[in-house]
């Protein structure tokens, strides 16, 4: 399969039975990646999918492409891994709350700091889907599960102000169901060279059903996100009369015209500074989507690949290598 | 002039000092004399524990001992015949090792009253008799060091640190050799500062002229050559050898070579030795623990590269869960433990081979793994390829166990020519023709090994068990004991690629001592000397811990008595026992301290003994 | 009236449908009223793998099988008596279990094409004759349970979720029960939605009534009340027993009980339970993964609480490090695996036997840890404080394996009073006087425990190897291996709390079947049947995995042959023979599912056969 | 020993043989904080040091308190259970740069968020001491190590921004040899409730010497290093002539008068937003030293405690807790 043929998001599909949940947010996000990597006419063989462990790693096994559903928490160092020794070919990564950002962490964000090629899909549920239903290190301050009758003790993660705090060139956010806008900011992290961070907010209907409604509800959606567009002002609602402007180190959203000026407002920079991206990632209402930061760093594969001979015939010869520096013969000295 | 000059077979020597004072470097270089001489030879530097203590404390000694001969030998030596201490604390800790009799050099500028005391010593060991049984040469190098370079302008701390080329132009001397050999790779080291160049150079050479002047000593030895097959040679570390092993094994599989570590002792100096590698096609990613190395070598052989990762017990466990995976995923990987003794943190730059068990057992459910253990530093080049191979035939993680004895320790090498070393063909499944992830080789039972990115061939695989031939996610009993199965066949197959096993010794005895890894020459040398003396006993070496060689239980049935010494509470007898060798009894020693032959030979006779008397 | 009414002495029963169908609570509710009739039972649930399937799909089938009997009984039964499947994929995955003429209640209502399709049938199995020897009673369960409800304007979805309380309905008047202990049940708990207790309610009696009305079952049956003695029962998983055990541990001990986890099929619901524990003065910390779970537990252990962990497999082997460092601290701790099929991510809701190895040997160095073995659900109560009392009287940390098969099985438990259950003395060192951190108790070789906090007592401890006696950091050789040995000798010393061994069977017969863990109960069954079959063999439990009973050898060897059947490819029996026992062999299974009674007596039987015929 | 006695800083030394380089700035630090418990008054026996792995992590041992040095990168969990079983002790962290940004960047992580009342000591030296000399996640780019002879590719974290990220509740800078800056630090971070991080620029002199002499170094330190007082500007220099403003959601460092305004100059506060703590953590030149945050919010542990009975007569009864709420007796029913 060549990059030529005109693709369709079914060249993409595995053909097998997917077992998520009926109602799960998952499928949405499913069907964006095919339509995408159809639309993109990428060649098949050359996408890998490395997913961790949890529901929504799962996806790799619906993806008519390669695909690696590996242990909990590690999907980054794996890709990380095979991204090194191949860098001809496109790699994903697919995981959860809890796969990335409990038990994958350090991973996460190492991979992030490295500025390692590869696409990290979050699906954010703030649960733990697959073990029935815990609390995830994104689930709000109270939050009622089996591991915490009493309501969750823990302050959450926000997993895009950490990301940039490491060093991300890329992050943006999307949610489940919006095809259109998933599938744009997915374009741009596949053109995006170096890690590209992207938070999916995914209903998990099952174990924390309506968790992002505040935020995603369709009749609220125009009042509760700022959709950015490079270059253009933060303006948001439904009639477009909010905006968001500087505010000291910070932000402050409100009414065009009487709590924030016209003239002030933020024009939206992706290759603004780290502070900006920060403050803009951290919003929370208005919640920011669409691609937050995106700058050109050198990749940590690219630096890898520049200091390896790569065609055979340029690799050093074995011979002088399993001489050293330091040999000697029996017979007469060669070299010492 | 008075100095005699005698032939010896073989001899043992080590330079012991304060870290700071250049042990390694000057027993580094003797050792290369000594190469160049064609002597067979074993070195084992001893490296204070992890942090550089206080100057002149007992914690900060580092030595380093060479074992040279004019016949084969088989370790660095159970007692020293040479001792050069250059202050209080390494006589402290290393005058155990001399031998009586032996000869003791001593740096006697740093015998003053406040080294004593870093070292415990109440009063001068040099004047309160201690000594009598050696023979001591006290020598004030501190001082005869500072007068041969006092017009360089050198600062007192950079004059210091060139008493370590004083001592060992005198140990040059001592055994009647030459240096220039040692004044030219002076030149090409030290190319930055000359005066720093030209003080160890005449440093160098007046510790030699020491003897020539002075004659400090009324002995010069000589060691002959010994007759070491033709050839070209070089000096190796155990670490060293698995490194290149891994690369030859690449690029004679035409793989690329993907090393994921995390520094840890005394495993770092894989990835530093790897690391300058690149020119040969080897990738090295230092990642943030244990847990993302081995992740990464296995994202790397699933790419279709060769995936190595290297640590030491405590980094190993954490690579357990994704070992698991890579068995479940049956893809190529190797997996290095450099093991020191333990448990947890334990002692850090200390050998042991506690960790065997782990290696076989420390995976959840059936996991199967082959393990391998090297013999000696240069064997670790044979035994990486080894591993290599398997894994890649296979499709199976590997584990290779070496230790802290063999890391560090060297031998010389007959370097091989890289044409005689077989190719290895990684088989890539190229053909959608028949393809199926978990369809199987009928031969090895390997499953098809596709080098991602080729066209007709995607699939997917994980950790969850998979159906057989189709690899797709099965929750049937019947396939799940099947898979389990073939799984542990696979491995069980192995061994077919084993070649013969090898008694020495006297194959007719009752008693057979049984070795594996590292204590291979300790070993060896114990068989030896017993049959030598009239005590009939066979030996036998074990690189292959599992699966277990397939004459191995017939063999040590054949036997009486089967011992077998090592450097733990005796996880080898304890496997082999389990596989049936009811008879099997281990031999243990935990010291951190590698065999002593004559340890060994004294243990054997006594078991003899006991095992005669019944009880 | 028709119906006849039978006694009979044990049935199993099960309930199998969509993981929607609600078979998990209608098995319970059934099982808890059994328990009220005082019939001895087990339970098993069958959950569907991780994810929730799409509805009528094979993977999505959920199944509850209940062994009720009027005598003592050790399994959750081979074979089904009376299967209630609620669709086809429910008849498709659980039919096999059914035994000949058993009984069939199928809910006809769900059989449609699309259901067919789903579940793989390539036509209606009710219609072709592939049931016909069994005793089918096609019912439609869905119409019925709608009409009874109609009045109620209940949404459809919520309609089709009142079809296991039909169901349960029909299962009780089956077997001669009466609903009013449901019903209030029933009150009990859907206290928020009036209408959906009152539809759940109805359908219960309607499923009842159906029997009194249609007679659709030519016999019903009574299984009397067992003998067990007078007292308290509550019914009992082996996730809540362990639970429940730590807690009554801690109490007696006077020690906070603190539990660090990380969620992980299957034994999340150990958290879950002891997360609402909190007034009993449990702390549960979910941490952020399985290292940081048993880290802070090692954290709580070190300040004087005890310090508990639990995980299955994959998430104890990354506890393997930290485990090392419990060893090296010698503080008290208590990690329970509840074991999965494996390897790697395997089959996590299914159950497996296979980590035995791991507990024992997946650890860096020598690092020993008593390790014991649950036998059934109740017996997790039991197994949970005796390891609480020997990791807090040998400070050490202990290993429970526990497996999915008693996780979530169930059983009558006999309720103790607290006070029968004797104090565990936590003996802190308290006083400054001759303190040492690493002098030892003469008798148990523990070394004294400190409650931070407790002035005069400072000091210093950490996984470097200590100094016998004063804790301090020693790299000397003789020392490491004294400790090595110490550390050895006190957990071998544990063996000294067991009980005695108990064989049960024929004595005297050459065979004895050993079992270990959660396969008790089968091989229990295996035994006595053989036994009434005239088939002398004896029987043996080890909880014990390590150290070994001290009788342990010396009984086995006075028998011809040992078999030991296990869920794995045979660890304990290695164990047995690597500890001497050359004779012993495992009778292994490893298809993610529990032992039969019957295939274990037909295995036994024809292992006699072979060794009889001496292949 | 109480608190009351007048205690010396050898109180707190446990007096035996100290075991780093000579010169290691590690020395600098063990002896401000002995010097710091001592001014403090604490009672000996509550005060817990907490180590992973590493040179710095050494440091319990010459401690005269309890001590536990533990394995790598895990310091941080362990205290933490400490902490929730023990809220009555005094729990401190000491761990390097490797230690707790490696392998245990995700519990420093967690930690911190989680808000647990427990006090960090980074000991940042850029570099693996005790494994000799390898890049850590804080060396800068380029750095030749012997894991990187061709210089390092990754790209450093930032320690501070980062637990700002996480939502650290207080984060301080230091120079290990600055003892009075840094005593101020500990006392400010020991009278903090909640998880307390410290930074402390330590100089490896044989792995990694002078690697902090560009903002350390006599000279010129008061030009490179503003020292962070709560309620005054930011004002920095040997002749106190240089300041910092914000500058969109940044900060601009300038000549005051000339490239800032001295009427604009930011006013330190330690409670001030996330963005301005960010901003102040990120800066490169000069470096933010002393308090950069510190906000008051509820401490993990003390919600912990909270929730249970703190005397044995308030624990729920063993034996209502063995019944459960399902049980029956053979002879009458009871409850079921
Ligand atoms: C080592 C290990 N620990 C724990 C688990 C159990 N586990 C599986 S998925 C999961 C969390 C899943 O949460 P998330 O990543 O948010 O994925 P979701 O299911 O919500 O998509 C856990 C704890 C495991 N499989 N392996
Ligand atoms: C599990 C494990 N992995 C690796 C090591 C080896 N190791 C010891 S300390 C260290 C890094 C130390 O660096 P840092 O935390 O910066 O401390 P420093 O020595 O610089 O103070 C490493 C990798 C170990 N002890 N344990
Ligand atoms: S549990 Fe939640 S996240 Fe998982 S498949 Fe079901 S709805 Fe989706
Ligand atoms: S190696 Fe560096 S950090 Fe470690 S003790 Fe020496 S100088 Fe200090
Ligand atoms: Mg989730
Ligand atoms: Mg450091």
């Amino acid at each position: 399969m060549g990059t030529d043929a005109k693709l369709s998001k079914k060249d993409f599909d595995a053909g097998v039975d997917v077992r998520w949940c009926p109602g799960c947010g998952d499928y949405a996000i499913l069907s964006t990646v095919q339509r995408t990597l159809a639309s993109l006419g990428v060649a098949r063989e050359k996408q890998i999918f490395i997913s961790g462990i949890g529901c929504s790693s799962r996806l790799p096994y619906y993806m008519n492409a390669y695909g690696f559903h590996t242990i909990h928490g590690r999907a980054a160092p794996i890709a990380t891994g095979l991204k090194l020794a191949r860098p001809d070919l496109d790699v994903w990564v697919i995981t959860g709350d809890g796969d990335s950002l409990s038990i994958g962490a350090g991973h996460f964000l190492h991979t992030i700091r490295r500025n390692v090629n590869i696409k990290i899909l979050l699906f954010n549920n703030r649960i733990y889907g697959l073990t029935k239903g815990q609390t995830s290190p994104t689930s709000g301050r109270g939050t009622r599960t089996k591991s915490t009758p009493g309501g969750s003790i823990d302050n959450p993660f926000a997993p895009l102000p950490l990301a940039i705090a490491a060093g991300a060139t890329f992050v943006a956010r999307a949610v489940d169901t919006e095809a259109k806008s998933l599938q744009e900011v997915l374009m741009a992290a596949y053109a995006h060279q170096g890690t590209a961070v992207i938070e999916i907010l995914q209903n998990c209907n099952v174990f924390n059903d309506g968790v992002f409604d505040h935020i995603t509800g369709r009749e609220i959606k125009h009042d509760k996100q700022v959709q950015l567009v490079n270059g253009k002002p933060l303006i948001y609602g439904s009639d477009a009369s909010m905006g968001i402007a500087m505010d000291g180190l910070g932000l402050r959203v409100g009414k065009i015209g009487s709590d924030v000026q016209a003239a002030l407002l933020l024009l939206h920079d992706q290759a603004a500074s780290v502070g900006q991206a920060f403050a803009i990632a951290q919003l929370e209402e208005p919640v920011a989507m669409g691609v937050i930061r995106a700058v050109a760093q050198p990749t940590y594969d690219s630096e890898v690949t520049a200091r390896r001979p790569l065609r055979e015939e340029d690799k050093s010869s074995l011979e002088a290598l399993l001489r050293g520096n330091d040999s000697w013969s029996i017979g007469a000295r060669i070299k010492i | 002039m008075s100095v005699q000059e005698k032939i010896i077979e073989k001899v043992v020597v080590r330079f012991a000092g304060d870290s700071g004072d250049g042990m390694q470097l000057a027993g580094g270089r003797f050792a290369a004399d000594t190469a160049l001489q064609r002597c067979d030879l074993r070195t084992m530097p001893d490296f204070p524990a992890e942090i550089r203590a206080p100057a002149g404390s007992l914690a900060g000694v580092s030595s380093f001992q060479i074992h040279f001969a004019s016949s084969p030998i088989d370790t660095p030596g159970d007692f020293v015949d040479v001792l050069v201490v250059m202050n209080p604390a390494a006589l402290k800790m290393d005058l155990s090792s001399l031998r009586k009799t032996g000869i003791l050099i001593v740096n006697k500028g740093q015998f003053t009253a406040k080294n004593f005391a870093k070292a415990g010593y109440p009063s001068n060991p040099l004047e309160d008799g201690s000594l009598d049984a050696y023979e001591v040469h006290a020598i004030d190098i501190s001082v005869l060091t500072e007068n041969s370079i006092a017009d360089l302008g050198l600062a007192p701390r950079t004059v210091a640190r060139c008493n370590n080329f004083f001592a060992l132009g005198m140990v040059l001397w001592l055994y009647n050799r030459e240096i220039d050999v040692t004044l030219s790779w002076i030149d090409s080291q030290f190319t930055k500062d000359t005066t720093i160049r030209d003080a160890n150079k005449r440093c160098l050479a007046a510790g030699f002229a020491l003897g020539e002047t002075a004659e400090w000593a009324q002995t010069r030895f000589r060691v002959p050559a010994s007759h070491l097959p033709e050839g070209i040679y070089r000096s190796l570390t155990g670490n060293q050898a698995l490194s290149l092993g891994l690369v030859v094994a690449g690029r004679k599989a035409g793989l690329d070579v993907f090393l994921g570590a995390y520094p840890i002792t005394p495993a770092s100096d894989i990835l530093h030795t790897m690391a300058k590698m690149s020119a040969a096609g080897v990738i090295t990613f230092q990642a943030e623990d244990e847990i993302a190395s081995i992740a990464a070598a296995l994202g790397a052989s699933y790419g279709g590269a060769l995936g190595v990762t290297v640590s030491s017990g405590p980094g190993i466990s954490l690579k357990a869960e994704a070992m698991g995976l890579a068995v479940m995923a049956e893809l190529p990987l190797v997996i290095l433990n450099i093991q020191r003794a333990g448990p947890s943190t334990g002692m850090p730059t200390k050998t042991e081979q506690a960790d065997l068990f782990q290696a076989l057992h420390g995976r959840s459910g059936e996991a199967p793994v082959p393990v391998l253990a090297a013999a000696s530093p240069a064997d670790c080049f044979d035994t990486a390829i080894e591993a290599a191979r398997i894994a890649i035939k296979y499709r199976t993680p590997v584990i290779v166990l070496s230790d802290a004895f063999l890391a560090n320790g060297s031998e010389p090498w007959h370097v091989p020519s890289p044409d005689h070393i077989a190719p290895i063909d990684p088989h890539f499944c190229t053909s959608p023709e028949g393809f199926a992830p978990y369809k199987r080789d009928p031969g090895s039972l390997a499953r098809p090994w596709v080098r991602l990115g080729t066209p007709g061939l995607e699939h997917r695989i994980g950790g969850l068990e998979k159906a057989d031939i189709t690899g797709e996610i099965s929750y049937d009993p019947d396939n799940h004991e099947r898979m389990v199965m073939l799984r542990a066949e696979k491995i069980n197959g192995v061994k077919r690629e084993y070649g013969p096993l090898e008694l020495y010794g006297d194959p007719d005895a009752k008693t057979l001592i049984l070795g594996w890894g590292s204590t291979r020459g300790a070993i060896h040398g114990a068989v030896s000397e017993l049959c030598a003396k009239g005590t009939p006993v066979a030996g036998l070496h074990v690189r292959h811990m599992f699966p277990l060689h397939a004459e191995l239980l017939p063999v040590l049935n054949r036997f009486e008595s089967v011992w077998v010494p090592e450097l733990n509470l005796g996880q080898f007898g304890y496997v082999l026992r389990a596989h049936g060798a009811s008879h099997v009894r281990s031999l243990c020693q935990i010291r951190g301290l590698h065999f002593r032959v004559t340890d060994l030979v004294q243990r054997i006779e006594q078991t003899l003994r006991e095992v005669q008397h019944g009880n």
